[in-house]
């Protein structure tokens, strides 16, 4: 019954082009057909926030958001954070302020970050703990990771300064 | 998860006419929206299916039907179904006790007792559903129920209750065959109702 | 946890969306922002065989004022309503709710039509709309009508929307300038569904009531209007044995079901207590 | 006397013992490049999905798979019948029991394993397993295991209702398990039949989950030609469960390889065996492709590692003052339908016996039955030991019942209680000695830190103005590391573990270990060990776990077991190592080895500190002919360490709580832990390590249970209903320590994950409960939820506004 579908989008900056079934879902074409394995699978019923990608400048959970809505647009996975060998602030920033232990949760806890500091780029605790709820971690109880997107924010707008 | 259910409708017809027409199994399963008797296995076991429907949310079950306790002097039967649905993930069964009481102006109503009870993932995930899916079961079952036995009392006698007296038993929305949320049913079927008592408890 | 296989169409026009739903009628299904279809479509409560996306209709999302009402398109985000100014200007209630929907990345794709057109009590938007007294545009085949959102629920899951027909904007008149508000929402972590909220307008007189508005979320089969809750307050003076009273008459026709958040008895208090904060804050808040 | 800048600077460049080291582990998490069981992807591999029961009880009349086999891209659709002939349709159980690896005829639990489909991929998979058409004959369950033995419950496990035993034991009905007892019966009740106050309270554990963000999984693959059979898969556990393979298949543990790499955390839910596995290891025996099995989280919550459920009577006697004299519990465990719990041959119960907790208690019983139901098996220990949890949350909170009855305010009947320092080491009433524990002093230190005085004024305030606060306590001692040989084992394996170390010429080393890191950061705290007692950089110790053909035999890391038993043969692998390296040295210095003294990282000659070897250069030498007489090349050993005893981390917490009457609403404004784990390796982790079991403690306390209704049906699992704090909901936390080495432990560290989370229950616990003390409240079942907490405010009255 169901055709499939040529999907074309950037992921990352590169072009790509998958062939898919509509029913397919964007964290599957990710890490099966793109070989993008860190945005991970936790609860299938868009919960837990590790599937977070970033789909035209919005976090979404890529376990519910079909890969056939993704025609011509621009995904952002954690393996796009790191430029030309430079981590991003918030990647250094969990490791130093040990925002993560068995790092399950971190990539979409950190691509969820990235797009929380674009739009407000100096968050308060409170502001981190409200906007960062649409991602679980068992391991941390969230307080580092907390520290890490402050660090993060710090060093951005230094760097900004 | 369980729910029980107790609930009267009027009917357009002679208590004859009723229990004439709820002791037909085959015609009975016809006015269960979205039911199919697919086989009969003997006189009181038949297999069937189920396609329930609500808004956006469908399960299709496939089970038997069995009908017991026929008793002709209260006018009373007993219909008890189960199934699994075509997943294999839930599963759901009905004892449901259907009779036939005399009302004013020599009609009937049909008075049903059931209890629904459902397994696996539709438990999990469909408790919050179960009352509005069995309302509507009940609701359209009745309507259909209703227009059968209409139909059945005009074919024979002529409509019932005619004259001076007669209760005015609103009449029957037209038949649904699936059952699902229809907007469009669910006001007629609202108007229809208004009037009539309808217990529920959980 | 995998949807069964459908159809998947991408009209690029409205009338090329009510054209598809024409054709499949009841086979097909809208997706909006997907939060609500696409998880019962994962554990296969839910199986269209052709879904219909709406989220290249450009025209469907955007928010504007026209005359002395909020104009917003169905496909408009959670997120579009919370960091609109025009919105936190004029209808501060709705950012309110919206801040309380989901968590973040819900409210990115989560809309306000899709919200709306679901039918589910237990969504938030419903009784936002009955407080707001809005209207809805719809769009079929037979053309255009506008509802108003009282009368638009019938049950759960179940709307005035014919099968054919499209939730294209909502129509929110601006409530006067002074209005109190609050959406007073008690779920039990984020992202979950509310056990009980209540949203409230509310325009004062000195101590007396001049307007309120109340409605209900997941109180019942759907979104509920309450009605002798409002007239009881209006005009009266406002104190602590009205709202008493208003809750009392707000919890009278509550019929929720049971579920994990609680039983038949404490989701009715709890719509009961979830008025009266809303009507405290509101106070607060009218001038 | 001020160390030189010489010694400090050599010792920082060591990064070793006490150093809060960033993690190793981190460099391939923040890039998204680990590698967790999904992630692997083998040439040829098919995917394997479980068709399950809807019912809890029923009788299996036919399975017909006709339709799913007729399915494109389908190979094979497994049931029992298809396992018996290689004996492969039961399993042995880690708590003695059996269970059905697919269920034959008979399925005992909701969503128990009835079927897999293999098929191409995932999409077909579940498209094929909705297609195995099972006709069920449903058969009336047990969900309440109080109705468990009543005379004319329904048997639940037909397969051993004739038997009298099936581990640990004689059994009184079909449906019973075993009974298991601690302490002195008769000594106990006599001191309770004299005592002058006595108290009894209900002490429930509610069924719940310890739900890692990643669920179980696994890719099993079977050479055919060589006969080899690999197995990736998310184990704590990889070396047991490699011998439990063995054990089943026939297959030589030689031929057998099992590689846990990362693993997205476990918190106990990755120890057992589950059905899902071996049915993918039968697949690839069958099919010869590698097979994938990757859990739902549905499946997660409903079918594997679900903890506690443990239904107790607590009670204790005391003098007047609230001096405890006795400690008596009799508790009903749910084990399920199958007895899979993590538990020693002679520790039915686990470590529940530690249930004396830090108090001098003359005289305990406890008697505990296991049961069975119509639930999934696995019960596991959720972030602690078996049972410590239940034990920790009795004492806890009946020494809180025990000061409301003889109004003696809830720090100082601690104190009266508290087993002194100088009575260390002691030994319990029940048998257990405590080797270390300073408990006055952590006490104290919280006390002050949170200005009790000013709390309960505060509280006083409040309570007359008819407003709820709790403050709650928790001063508890865990019981960590199993274990000692001579009283932990797993199916008869003791519970030692093992560390090898192989330093290279040019002086860096790797070591490798029987533990498995689930988030822990093992790499960076085994190398800091490793590095204090060399001497040589942490950064230059590679740390290798989690591959059976690579590492030694161990028992995992569950329990807090890796610092005190792995981290302990890490030290006593390098101490050998040191030992041989003295040798060298001296043999180089020219001098007897009694001459030198160690030095950070070297051996220096006394009195002559010119003269000296640094380990770099003696492990070039060790590779060289330059030895002593006889001496034979390389510098490495291994370490086999059966602890002598337990560890025991201790704390003190302190929680305070405000509950909104009229919602039950509770908010946890402050929440102060302190911890004593003995010596302290890395305190960064340390630190993350309380964080998180605080977190998974506030979810258990505040809202985690598995519901089922009166038919055995799941009413939440899923992550809508199941409780999983978000940062939102998460309080902040406070932490503080104090340092109480363990005098048997060979860098006197004790073990901490654990702590926060059997500690930290009881705590949220009586500090709600405390909000209600006043009106005469003594206990309340977890999870406080607001539901919950409002039945309480409902049946006080106090859920309306007064002149509502």
């Amino acid at each position: 019954m169901a055709n499939k579908h040529t999907v074309s989008f950037k992921l990352n900056g590169n072009d790509v082009d998958v062939v898919v079934e509509p029913r397919e879902l964007l964290i599957h074409t990710l890490r099966e057909r793109l070989a993008h394995t860190g945005p991970h699978i936790g609860c299938e019923t868009s919960h837990c926030g590790a599937c977070t990608v970033d789909l035209d400048g919005a976090s979404v959970k890529s376990c519910t958001v079909l890969t056939v809505q993704c025609q011509d647009a621009e995904v952002l996975t954690i393996e796009g954070l790191e430029q030309d060998g430079e981590l991003h602030a918030l990647q250094e920033g969990f490791t130093q302020e040990h925002g993560l232990q068995c790092g399950y949760c971190t990539p979409g806890m950190i691509t969820r970050a990235y797009r929380l500091l674009q739009e407000n780029p100096n968050p308060s605790e409170e502001d981190i703990r409200y906007w960062m709820a649409g991602n679980l971690c068992r391991c941390t109880g969230y307080q580092n990771i907390v520290k890490a997107v402050q660090y993060a924010a710090e060093k951005m707008s230094s760097a900004q300064a | 998860m369980k729910v029980h259910f107790d609930k009267t409708f009027p009917m357009s017809c002679s208590p004859a006419i009723g229990w004439e027409f709820l002791q037909n199994v085959e015609a009975v399963a016809g006015c269960m929206p979205g039911a199919k008797l697919t086989e009969r296995v003997d006189e009181s076991h038949h297999k069937g299916t189920v396609t329930v429907k609500l808004g956006p949310a469908m399960m299709s079950f496939r089970g038997e039907v069995e009908v017991q306790d026929i008793d002709q002097a209260t006018r009373s039967l007993r219909l008890m179904g189960k199934g699994t649905d075509s997943t294999g993930s839930s599963a759901a069964s009905m004892d449901l006790v259907a009779r036939i009481d005399d009302a004013e102006g020599g009609l009937c109503e049909l008075v049903g007792a059931s209890e629904v009870s459902m397994s696996g993932k539709a438990a999990a995930f469909g408790g919050r559903m179960m009352n509005s899916v069995a309302d509507q079961i009940m609701l359209q079952f009745a309507g259909n129920f209703a227009a059968e036995v209409a139909a059945l009392q005009a074919q024979r006698f002529g409509p019932a209750g005619a004259g001076e007296g007669a209760p005015s038993a609103a009449s029957p929305p037209p038949r649904a065959s699936e059952l699902n949320a229809l907007a469009l049913a669910w006001a007629v079927f609202k108007d229809w109702l208004r009037g009539l008592f309808s217990k529920k408890k959980a | 946890m995998i949807p069964r296989q459908f159809d998947y169409h991408a009209p690029q026009t409205l009338p090329e969306a009510i054209a598809l739903l024409q054709k499949y009628g009841d086979a097909a299904k809208l997706l909006a922002g997907g939060h609500s279809l696409l998880p019962m479509m994962k554990i296969r409560f839910a199986a269209p065989e052709h879904l219909v996306d709406l989220g290249k209709l450009a025209e469907l999302r955007g928010i504007r004022e026209e005359g002395n009402e909020l104009r917003i398109g169905a496909m408009t985000t959670e997120n579009d309503l919370i960091w609109s100014t025009l919105v936190q200007e004029k209808c501060p209630l709705l950012v309110e709710a919206a801040l309380l929907i989901g968590d973040p990345q819900v409210r990115y794709k989560g809309t306000l039509g899709g919200d709306i057109s679901h039918g589910d009590p237990a969504n938030d938007h419903p009784a936002i709309m009955l407080a707001l007294g809005a209207s809805f545009v719809l769009q079929g085949s037979g053309g255009e009508r506008v509802v108003n959102a009282d009368g638009f629920f019938h049950g759960l899951y179940s709307t005035e929307l014919k099968p054919d027909e499209v939730l294209t904007e909502i129509r929110i008149p601006v409530p006067p300038a002074g209005t109190g508000w609050c959406y007073a929402k008690l779920k039990r972590k984020t992202g979950d569904f509310a056990t009980a909220a209540a949203a409230v307008l509310l325009s004062m007189k000195g101590d007396t009531v001049e307007e309120v508005s109340i409605a209900l979320t997941n109180a019942g089969a759907t979104a509920l209007k309450a009605r002798e809750a409002e007239d009881s307050l209006r005009g009266k003076k406002f104190d602590d044995a009205a709202i008493a009273d208003a809750a009392r008459l707000a919890m009278s026709i509550c019929d929720p079901a049971e579920d994990q958040r609680g039983n038949v008895e404490y989701k009715t208090a709890m719509s009961g207590e979830m008025t009266q904060r809303a009507l405290r804050t509101a106070r607060e808040r009218a001038k | 006397m001020a160390a030189s800048p010489d010694l400090i600077e050599r010792e920082t460049a060591l990064q070793g013992l006490g150093v809060s080291r960033l993690r190793k582990e981190d460099a391939r998490f923040i890039r998204g490049k680990g590698t967790y069981i999904d992630d692997l992807k083998l040439p040829g591999m098919l995917f394997g999905a479980i068709v399950r029961s809807p019912y809890a009880h029923a009788r299996i009349k036919s399975i017909n798979k006709d339709k799913a086999l007729a399915m494109p891209g389908v190979t094979a659709v497994l049931s029992a019948d298809d396992l018996r002939p290689l004996g492969l349709h039961w399993m042995p159980t880690i708590g003695g029991d059996t269970q059905a690896v697919l269920a034959d005829e008979k399925v005992c639990f909701q969503m128990q394993e009835v079927a897999m489909v293999i098929a191409s991929d995932r999409y077909t998979a579940a498209d094929a397993a909705d297609m195995v058409e099972v006709d069920y004959e449903e058969l009336p369950a047990i969900v309440d295991p109080h109705k468990a033995m009543d005379a004319d419950a329904p048997i639940i496990r037909e397969d051993i209702a004739d038997k009298d035993e099936v581990s640990h034991g004689k059994r009184t009905h079909p449906n019973h398990i075993f009974t298991w007892e601690a302490g002195d019966k008769d000594a106990t009740d006599a001191v309770f039949d004299n005592a002058a106050v006595t108290v009894k309270e209900e002490i429930l554990n509610p069924r719940v989950h310890p739900c890692p963000i990643e669920t179980c999984g696994c890719v099993a693959s079977f050479d055919k030609v060589t006969g080899q059979l690999t197995v990736n898969v998310t184990s704590q556990v990889p070396h047991l469960f490699r011998t439990v393979v063995a054990m089943l298949s026939g297959i030589p543990e030689s031929k057998i390889r099992v590689i846990s790499s990362d693993i997205g955390g476990g918190f106990g839910n990755k120890v057992p065996i589950y059905p899902g596995y071996v049915i993918s290891i039968v697949a690839s025996i069958v099919t010869g492709v590698p097979i994938k099995w990757i859990e739902s989280r549905i499946e997660n919550i409903s079918t594997t590692g679900f903890a506690r459920d443990y239904h107790g009577i607590g009670e204790l006697a005391a003098d007047k003052d609230g001096r405890i004299k006795a400690l008596r519990f009799f508790a009903l465990a749910d084990h399920g339908a199958f007895n899979s719990h993590v538990s020693a041959t002679v520790l039915p119960a686990g470590l529940f016996s530690i249930c004396t907790g830090s108090y001098d208690i003359p005289a305990a019983y406890c008697r505990v039955d296991a049961v069975y139901t119509n639930k999934a098996p696995g019960g596991v220990a959720y972030r602690c030991s078996l049972r410590v949890t239940e034990a920790v949350y009795l004492i806890e909170r009946m020494i809180d019942v025990l000061a409301q009855k003889v109004g003696v305010d809830k720090a100082e009947i601690r104190r009266r209680n508290f087993i002194k320092e100088d009575m260390f080491p002691y030994t319990t009433s029940l048998g257990w000695t405590v080797d270390s524990g300073n408990y006055h002093a952590a006490l104290d230190k919280v006390l002050q830190a949170v200005d009790y005085e000013g709390l309960l004024k505060e509280q006083a305030e409040k309570r007359a103005n008819g407003e709820l606060m709790g403050i709650g306590f928790s001063t508890f001692t865990e019981i960590v590391g199993a274990g000692p040989t001579k009283v932990c084992d797993i199916l008869g394996i003791g519970l030692f573990d093992s560390c090898e170390i192989r330093v290279n010429p040019t002086g860096s080393a790797i070591a490798r270990l029987g533990t498995m890191s689930q988030g822990q950061g093992h790499a960076t705290t085994y190398a800091q060990i490793i590095a204090t007692e060399l001497g040589l950089p942490s950064d230059e110790i590679q740390i290798e776990e989690g591959d059976t053909d690579t590492a030694p035999y161990g028992a995992g890391t569950w329990g807090s077991r890796s610092t005190p038993v792995a981290g302990a043969a890490a030290a006593l692998a390098a101490r050998k190592i040191r030992a041989k390296a003295q040798a060298i040295a001296a043999h180089l210095l020219e001098v007897g080895e009694a001459d030198l003294e160690w030095e950070i990282d070297r051996f220096k000659v006394k009195g002559n500190p010119t003269q000296a070897k640094t380990m770099k250069e003696i492990a070039m030498v060790a590779h060289t002919g330059n030895l002593p007489e006889g001496m034979e090349q390389g510098l490495d050993a291994s370490e086999y360490y059966d602890p002598p005893n337990l560890t025991f981390p201790f704390g003190a917490y302190v929680c305070v709580v405000d509950i909104d009457r009229f919602t039950g609403e509770t908010k946890v404004r402050r929440f102060y832990a302190l911890d004593d784990c003995g010596t302290r390796i890395n305190p960064m982790i340390i630190e993350g390590q309380i964080h998180g079991g605080l977190t998974e403690a506030f979810a258990v306390a505040f809202g985690q249970e598995i519901p089922f209704d009166e038919n055995g049906n799941h009413l939440g699992n899923s992550l809508m209903d199941y409780f999983m704090p978000t940062s939102f909901e998460t309080p902040h936390w406070e932490t503080d320590e104090t340092v109480t080495p363990s005098p048997h432990h060979p860098i006197g560290a004790k073990g901490v994950a654990e702590s926060p989370h059997v500690g930290g229950i009881p705590c949220f616990s009586n500090a709600v409960v405390d909000a209600f003390a006043h009106l005469g409240v003594t206990h309340m079942d977890m999870p406080h939820s607001a539901y919950r907490v409002w039945q309480q405010c409902k049946a006080l009255g106090i859920d309306q506004r007064v002149d509502a």
